[in-house]
């Protein structure tokens, strides 16, 4: 259960290595990579910085973690967010969650990502053929936020 | 009081934070905003839409009724774009 | 889009690079891994001997990958299962899906995941302290494949 | 015609694979299991409990309704526990 804040890149395999070696007792890993697109709603991108709140960022993201791992059945769970100037292809985000289960699993994993969208302080600069601009939230990613809300366990 | 800013809201009040002293009755989140907007055209604009202000007292997601006080690190911040 | 039906471990890091290096227009790669947990619905298992029916394997799993492209916008995606003898803490199936959005990545891995088991021709061994026994299939994981059967995109 | 067995239908059965050559009124994958069974008892202790079989007709799944003829591949398993 370790939240990473950092500029540098990390390295997924090396990720689900630390979470399942030596542990006989883990059924499923489900893990999430999320990567700097060369294209969002029509418009090119080159680049993405992700501005963040040090100190509140961790602060979030523990809590949320803490949150998956009261709602469902985990054995281990991670989540690196990288901050700083990156281009596209790169990778941003990792989430990753271990469980006896998959469907459990499944579920922490997307919960993590969800509410990680909508309750971590980061935000997107976009820069692009037209030039550079904050990207704006989506409706839709609260939509996927809330309908965890009524869905504790 | 330590005042942040982030993303646009940075770029539009022209400062990532710093020291303010609001007057003792300004006691909530939304009553800091309001005093804020009244000390330039700068904050005039980065508070103009407020349904695109987001803040955190203390490192933690508050509302406008949230209240304020000597000491507090608050936050404003467009809604969050992470992941 | 690839199958893999080995006796050999496979590299979860490995499998991700080779789905997303040089592309930059995936936003979302979710991965699937399964292991074989040392406990088995309250007996202690030290191994599992995962037999399948070669050609019919590749087919089905080949089958449900197509499907999986025709409900979903995804950019790629993999299938590695392993078969033979495998101690308790070793991987087992690998599944993989990137998308431009999350939710399809997410989505289409659970499919994947759940289809495999109730299509795909393996059948798992259990030994353990109480000897060997083949594993009964579980009613939840026909319902759980069942569940996307309405759900055509 | 080419028989397959897979788990403990390999193993009551006592073979990975045969070839058979039932009579012609065996047209279906239900009439061929009858026609097994009646070869011998480690047939019926593998088929005894009909609703654990399936069966797959060249490596496709089918129902026990599913046409069969010469030439075709026939596979018997249990219910399957992959993934």
């Amino acid at each position: 259960m370790t939240v990473s804040v950092q500029r540098h890149d990390f390295d997924p395999g090396r990720e689900c290595h630390l979470l399942t070696s030596g542990r006989h007792d883990i059924g499923a890993l489900v893990t999430f990579t999320g990567l700097v697109r060369d294209m969002a709603e029509g418009r090119g991108v080159s680049h993405m910085t992700l501005e963040h709140y040090p100190g509140m960022t961790e602060r979030m993201l523990e809590q949320i973690e803490a949150e998956a791992c009261a709602r469902w059945p985990l054995d281990a769970s991670r989540i690196v967010h990288r901050h700083g100037r990156l281009a596209a292809g790169e990778r941003i985000v990792f989430v990753a969650t271990a469980s006896a289960h998959r469907q459990a699993a499944f579920e922490a994993c997307a919960f993590l990502v969800d509410w990680l969208k909508t309750k971590a302080p980061f935000w997107k600069l976009e820069e692009g053929e037209a030039g550079a601009g904050w990207v704006a939230a989506k409706a839709e990613d609260d939509a996927a936020a809330e309908k965890w809300r009524g869905d504790r366990r | 009081m330590k005042l942040l800013y982030f993303a646009w809201l940075r770029e539009r009040v022209g400062l990532a934070q710093e020291e303010a002293e609001p007057p003792a009755e300004v006691r909530t989140v939304g009553a800091l905003i309001d005093w804020l907007v009244g000390r330039g055209e700068n904050y005039e604009a980065a508070f103009a839409d407020r349904s695109l202000i987001r803040a955190a007292v203390n490192q933690d997601h508050a509302a406008l009724d949230a209240p304020v006080g000597p000491g507090d690190e608050v936050a404003f911040f467009p809604p969050m774009t992470g992941g």
